[in-house]
């Protein structure tokens, strides 16, 4: 195993907690803006942490590239779509959710 | 001339595109030259199959099993010939109608549509193909109910979808086994290989099940009845006529071509039952309906139960018996639908009640009715006694007493509807009742097509001699 | 193995979507199981195509495609029709042969 | 067979069970629209990458968002009461049987079938392209398309059917409320986003003819971009209008014209001209691209029909 797995999979690790993380933030926080904080913040990160590790596996830079896009454009999608629920949340009347 | 074949779908094809996006009078224009043109190219392969037998056609040039391969021969050329003469004839009255210039422009791709699929339905060789032809047919079927003026035509259309497509999908299951069986889509391939494996039986059983719903057969036959009665009455034509039939004619291809004798000795009883049943059930239910365009929608029911009488006669006579009776009905009916519609357009109704001595203000209509009548009843000269008589006969000659017995109880229940509208309508009017009658228009077609169905037995030789043609029957 | 675990997997979709096609009161919800009926088949298709070891059997592949698209037309078809139906059922109202249809014939001339 | 493929194809009937059992619509869409996405990493799993790239485009994005309008249109509704308890039952019985029963037919499929692919694969280089799939789309089994393409036609047209027209709409009413608070949002998004779709939509049809890739599957994905740049404020097309009808038949109709010229030579229906399928294939795909983009729009309801 040389460094560039080891790195690699360290990377792949730390991807995997941060889903985890967002996923029990998902499954355990109480409103719907917690949970979009959860899913947005951690999962974006888990995925960076995942398209590196596996950048590093490739051993081609056109891949890498094509997996650096695929990670750009999560976050563009994953940021604008965390906003619009939110806002129509918003709208809706929803509060948020306040220590009782 | 073997592009005759093609032509004949790919005209009504290119004019429906054509249609689509023209203007209100070039699509008129349009559709009536495809219309004749098409009914040429039906011509065509018809005298192509009666000078030199069947021929094949494979699509891009590819030969089956890879390729997609379509067939004329006896079965198909008559069923062209037949598609044209209603198919034509229903043209020529939606577009005669000047009065409804703009609907008509926006259904004709649509009629164009079902015309092409069933042109295509009829010389498919390849049994995943006849799965597309089938939802062609019905998406232009769907869309022809959902142009429908009445409010209902949404409903009725979409119902008439969600039943549909079950029974395709259930047919394109069976295609899915049997190609994962035999790892082929024709049936010339697929009738040298298919036995009674458990894949072979499963997937028979699927495609059989399927096409019965999709054919409407009881006791799943109510649900194309309130698209016949609420679709506009070239729609009604159209759907009773020709794409009511299209499942039929699949599972006879299938039976012929494709199915060993094992499954089909099994399958031909159940099938019966079945077609006595909606023979039955059609037939009485057409007795007591309160309106014209029910009564014939339910001897629609009644009459596929006379074409599936095929499956548990099985002889070659039983089945010119079937094809005939397909013929005469989709001239019958269509014609009864397009009269029904000249009625009710110029009364503003079709209840039977109200049609009390009207046979002398609306003589074209109750003409065509009357004479379509004849063929739906099964009276001698009438094309419909001659399919039944040959079904009847059949049922004698290999045992089938009881089926027999049905049918010719249909026969009797049948001539008893169609006296209880042709009574009424020549009883004395009751005085002092004014009715209001608008001017009517579009007797003539329904004219045509009634005559189409008595002309038919007036010769059957001919039409029974191209089907022979063919290799299939 | 792999293909008859997807195979399977194809069949229970199918099964599940033939059950509430016709038992399901809701129009939408028949319209979903309408599509997930095609969803199944196709599974099975291509779960089909992956047996041969030789290689894919691209012809399933080019069938299913063109199964997805005869789908999307036709729940298409169907959503367009449901935006214009009143209620959520199909069978709110006469078949033609109850008799209590009074409705006029549409479209009668001035 | 890894545990990856047990948890999917585990996972497809429970969310069909779960889109299609549910009391909330809402809910059902939901699980609907994971059961695309999840189908389309089966589908990849099982060696089917243009199956895969349609389904996630289509089956979870066209069909999901159309069923989602649906919804918005309809507006609540009392829930409708299902088929009477017997009835259920029965079905069940028949369908667990039957499932049963196919489950059965399937197990004894052969193991090493019989099938086209070799034959495909030996008739390769007569097609024009490159890629198995795209030869039988286009060639091989063509007329299977060219069908296909009526079906979408008349679908649409049957869409269109009774849809109302741009002079019973309200006059110059924008395509969406402007009071609409994600607007400015999906704006953004898709001047961010549509470019990359057009190049994308490009490259898939250039690809189609040595791997996969193709006609549908950039037209749905340019059919994507459009309904994003719609969301976002720009005009729907008008199904009514001229230009709009045109295109829609456009492809379609190239296509017929190309199956009915080797007829008049006295060849059989679409049968390319020798030398000519790969240059014919890829002006059928373009004119096709373009045609299936526009049809997938106009499957979304128009401004005027919306809340009715």
């Amino acid at each position: 195993m040389s460094l560039l797995d080891l790195a690699s999979a360290a990377l792949l690790l730390a991807g995997a907690a941060f889903f985890l993380a967002g996923t029990v933030g998902l499954l355990r926080f109480p409103d719907v803006y917690a949970r979009l904080h959860a899913l947005t913040k951690a999962d974006n990160l888990g995925l960076g942490f995942t398209v590196a590790g596996l950048a590093l596996e490739v051993g081609d830079v056109a891949v890498a590239l094509k997996l650096g896009i695929t990670w750009a454009l999560v976050l563009v999608s994953s940021s604008i779509s965390c906003q619009l629920v939110a806002r129509t949340a918003m709208n809706a009347g929803v509060r948020p959710w306040r220590r009782p | 001339m073997t592009g005759a074949i093609g032509w004949a779908i790919l005209i009504p094809l290119g004019g429906a595109l054509l249609a689509a996006a023209a203007g209100e009078r070039a699509s008129r224009w349009i559709a009536a030259l495809a219309a004749a043109a098409t009914t040429c190219a039906a011509i065509g392969v018809a005298a192509s199959v009666a000078r030199h037998g069947p021929s094949r056609h494979p699509a891009g040039g590819w030969l089956a099993p890879l390729g997609i391969e379509l067939r004329a021969d006896g079965l198909a050329a008559t069923m062209l010939l037949t598609i044209a003469a209603v198919a034509g004839l229903v043209a020529a009255h939606a577009l005669a109608d000047r009065s409804r210039a703009a609907a008509c422009a926006r259904s004709c791709p649509l009629w164009l549509f079902t015309w092409a699929a069933l042109d295509a339905l009829v010389v498919s060789g390849d049994i995943f193909n006849l799965y597309v032809t089938l939802e062609l047919a019905t998406l232009a079927a769907v869309g022809l109910v959902a142009d429908g003026e009445g409010p209902d035509a949404p409903r009725a259309a979409l119902r008439y979808l969600l039943f549909a497509l079950p029974g395709s999908l259930l047919y394109l299951l069976g295609v899915a086994l049997i190609y994962g069986e035999h790892g082929a889509l024709d049936p010339a391939t697929l009738g040298a290989h298919v036995g009674a494996s458990a894949p072979d039986t499963a997937a028979m059983a699927l495609m059989t099940a399927g096409l019965c719903l999709k054919a409407a057969l009881f006791p799943l036959h109510a649900w194309p009845v309130l698209a016949y009665t609420r679709a506009s009455p070239v729609a009604g034509a159209l759907l009773a006529g020709l794409v009511g039939k299209a499942a039929f004619l699949v599972l006879v291809r299938l039976w012929l071509e494709v199915y060993p004798a094992t499954f089909t000795s099994a399958a031909g009883p159940v099938l019966g039952t079945l077609a006595a049943g909606a023979i039955l059930w059609g037939s009485l239910h057409a007795l007591w309906q309160p309106r014209l365009r029910a009564v014939i929608a339910y001897s629609s029911v009644a009459h596929t139960g006379y074409l599936f009488m095929w499956f548990a006669l099985g002889t070659r006579d039983a089945l010119a018996g079937a094809l005939f009776v397909v013929m005469s009905h989709a001239a019958a009916s269509a014609s009864m639908f397009l009269a029904t519609g000249a009625i009710a357009r110029a009364l503003g109704h079709d209840r039977v009640e109200g049609l009390t001595g009207l046979a002398h203000r609306l003589p074209i209509p109750f003409f065509a009715l009357a004479l379509a009548g004849t063929s739906a009843m099964a009276m001698p000269p009438s094309s419909g006694f001659v399919g039944k008589w040959l079904l009847v006969r059949a049922a004698f000659e290999t045992g089938h007493r009881l089926w027999a017995a049905v049918m010719l109880i249909g026969g009797l229940l049948a001539a008893a509807y169609v006296f209880r509208l042709l009574r009424r309508a020549f009883l004395p009017r009751p005085a002092g009742e004014p009715i209001a009658i608008t001017r009517s228009s579009g007797g003539h077609a329904a004219l045509a097509l009634a005559l189409v169905a008595i002309a038919l037995g007036l010769a059957p030789g001919l039409a029974l001699d191209l089907l022979r043609g063919g290799s299939a029957p | 193995m792999t293909p008859l675990l997807y195979a399977s997997s194809g069949v229970a979709v199918f099964a599940i979507a033939l059950y509430r096609i016709f038992t399901a009161g809701d129009v939408l919800r028949k319209i979903i199981a309408a599509n997930l009926l095609g969803g199944g088949v196709f599974l099975i298709l291509v779960a089909i195509a992956r047996r041969p070891a030789a290689g894919i059997d691209p012809v399933p592949h080019a069938l299913v495609l063109t199964g997805i698209v005869v789908s999307v037309s036709a729940t298409a078809c169907a959503l367009a029709l449901a935006r214009r139906l009143e209620g959520t059922t199909l069978d709110d109202g006469d078949d033609g042969d109850d008799g209590s249809d009074d409705t006029e014939v549409a479209g009668r001339g001035p | 067979m890894t545990a990856l493929d047990v948890l999917l194809a585990g996972a497809l009937p429970v969310l069909a069970w779960r889109a299609l059992a549910t009391d909330d619509l809402h809910e059902a869409v939901v699980f609907f629209i994971a059961l695309g996405l999840v189908a389309a990493l089966a589908w990849a799993r099982l060696d089917a990458p243009d199956i895969a790239l349609v389904e996630a485009a289509v089956g979870a994005g066209v069909t999901g968002s159309l069923f989602v309008t649906t919804l918005r249109a309809r507006g609540l509704r009392p829930p409708a009461s299902p088929a009477p308890r017997r009835a259920r039952i029965a079905l069940a019985v028949l369908t667990i049987a039957s499932a049963l029963g196919i489950g059965a037919a399937l197990a004894a499929l052969p193991a090493e079938p019989p099938g086209l692919g070799e034959l495909v694969r030996a008739s390769l280089p007569e097609t024009g392209v490159q890629h198995t799939v795209t030869a039988v789309l286009l060639n091989v089994r063509g007329y299977d398309t060219l069908l296909e393409m009526a079906v979408l036609v008349a679908a649409v047209l049957a869409v269109l059917a009774r849809a109302p027209s741009p002079s019973a709409r309200p006059a110059a009413r924008p395509a969406a409320p402007d009071d609409d608070p994600a607007r400015p949002l999906i704006a953004v998004l898709a001047r961010l986003l549509v470019p990359g779709i057009i190049l994308v939509a490009g490259y898939l049809l250039w690809r189609g003819a040595f791997a996969p890739g193709g006609a549908f599957q950039a037209a749905a994905v340019l059919a994507g971009g459009g309904i994003l740049a719609i969301l976002a404020g720009r005009r729907a097309p008008d199904p009514h209008a001229r230009a709009v009808r045109r295109g829609l038949v456009f492809g379609p109709g190239a296509f017929v014209l190309i199956a009915a010229v080797p007829l008049i030579a006295g060849r059989h229906v679409l049968e390319y001209p020798e030398g000519w399928a790969k240059v014919l294939i890829v002006a059928v795909e373009v004119a096709l691209t373009f045609s299936i983009a526009l049809t997938l729009v106009l499957f979304f309801p128009a401004s005027g029909e919306k809340g009715t």
